[in-house]
């Protein structure tokens, strides 16, 4: 399945507003960040400090990936 | 009333909105723009927010705040857009009985907000710009 | 500025007066009249103040609170007379370059009023009038 | 000396604004308030709760009181 992953921030400026990946079915939060750390540099700098979203909420590793979820791969975050 | 504004928020308007007869007590915290960060000089902040999220997270927010401070009663706003140096960025304000309550759940409010709703920063200044 | 006012307090000019450009975090307390207290219904309060006392207590206060807390800024008002529910009574307002700093302060100006400055409060209520 | 003791709040509204008292010199704070509590039962209600004032300042019990100091009988504060 294709998954566009939504970016901000720096990771925006640096790569655009998103980013294709692709992942086989069933697919996970970790496979996720696999497949984005394989496609450009720019996801790995943050690490894990990195969180990622599926629909809208905070993910976990091992929480799942399905074909038309939302997701996103935030930078740390710097509000207030 | 949503949570994100790009427009100005009015501290004062968000403190008579809150509070209620029976509170003897509200706590506000107000984060504005200031000018200089890690030494550096500031004369601009952009805030960009994963808007759909970053509301979701703060009604999250509020909901636990509700449970864990169930004797306050809280608003929250946040800014997204540009930002000049001493505009508001961000308010917090919690009403209780007493004061003990207010300052508790409003503490609290901005820490949950400034750890974990999905808003960044590009600081402008005399060094150039970069998100922060 | 004295520290003691008999007109009404604006929280706002309180905020707008303590912030400096450094500043990016504000914190302040409002105390205002409840409708109740103890559960007995309250209507109003009279606050009397050792006035020449008062006034010289506040000022150590504030002074102490610039040693103790010397990033924040403090402005602190306290209102006497006649005050129905709703009414301001106090003002605390610290601002400093960041929000630990301003809640400190906030917090220990409140409490060093609220445990110092000669000031009584008589409450009218439906059962009568009694200094609380 | 004669000092004429400022009085607040609930002692004001049932004694009077002030309330004369007469001390040999030299005197401190805990023979005045030996000297009030014997002039009038409302002034030993509140016990050390009460704070004695001279000349504007919070005063200990050793502390001195000297004719012509303003000098008050504070009952337990209650501002905010």
């Amino acid at each position: 399945m294709r998954i566009d992953v939504l970016l901000f921030a720096s990771l925006k400026d640096e790569v655009g507003p998103s980013m294709p990946v692709e992942l086989t079915e069933p697919a996970t939060v970790a496979d996720l960040r696999r497949a984005l750390e394989a496609a450009h540099p720019a996801f790995g700098r943050f690490g894990r400090r990195a969180m990622v979203a599926v629909n809208e909420a905070y993910a976990r590793e091992g929480d799942p990936v399905r074909s038309g979820d939302a997701v996103a791969l935030l930078p740390p975050v710097a509000g207030g | 009333m949503p949570f994100l504004t790009d427009r100005p928020i009015d501290p004062a308007s968000l403190f008579e909105a809150v509070r209620r007869p029976s509170d003897g007590g509200i706590a506000l915290f107000v984060g504005v723009v200031r000018d200089r960060n890690d030494g550096r000089t500031v004369t601009r902040l952009d805030y960009e927010a994963y808007g759909p999220m970053a509301e979701k997270e703060m009604a999250k927010i509020a909901e636990e705040l509700s449970v864990s401070h169930p004797e306050s009663n809280l608003l929250m706003r946040h800014r997204v857009g540009s930002l000049s140096v001493g505009e508001v960025a961000v308010v917090v304000v919690a009403s209780a009985p007493h004061r003990d309550q207010a300052f508790a759940a409003c503490r609290d409010g901005i820490e949950r907000i400034k750890a974990r709703v999905p808003i960044w920063k590009r600081e402008h200044g005399t060094h150039g710009a970069a998100w922060v």
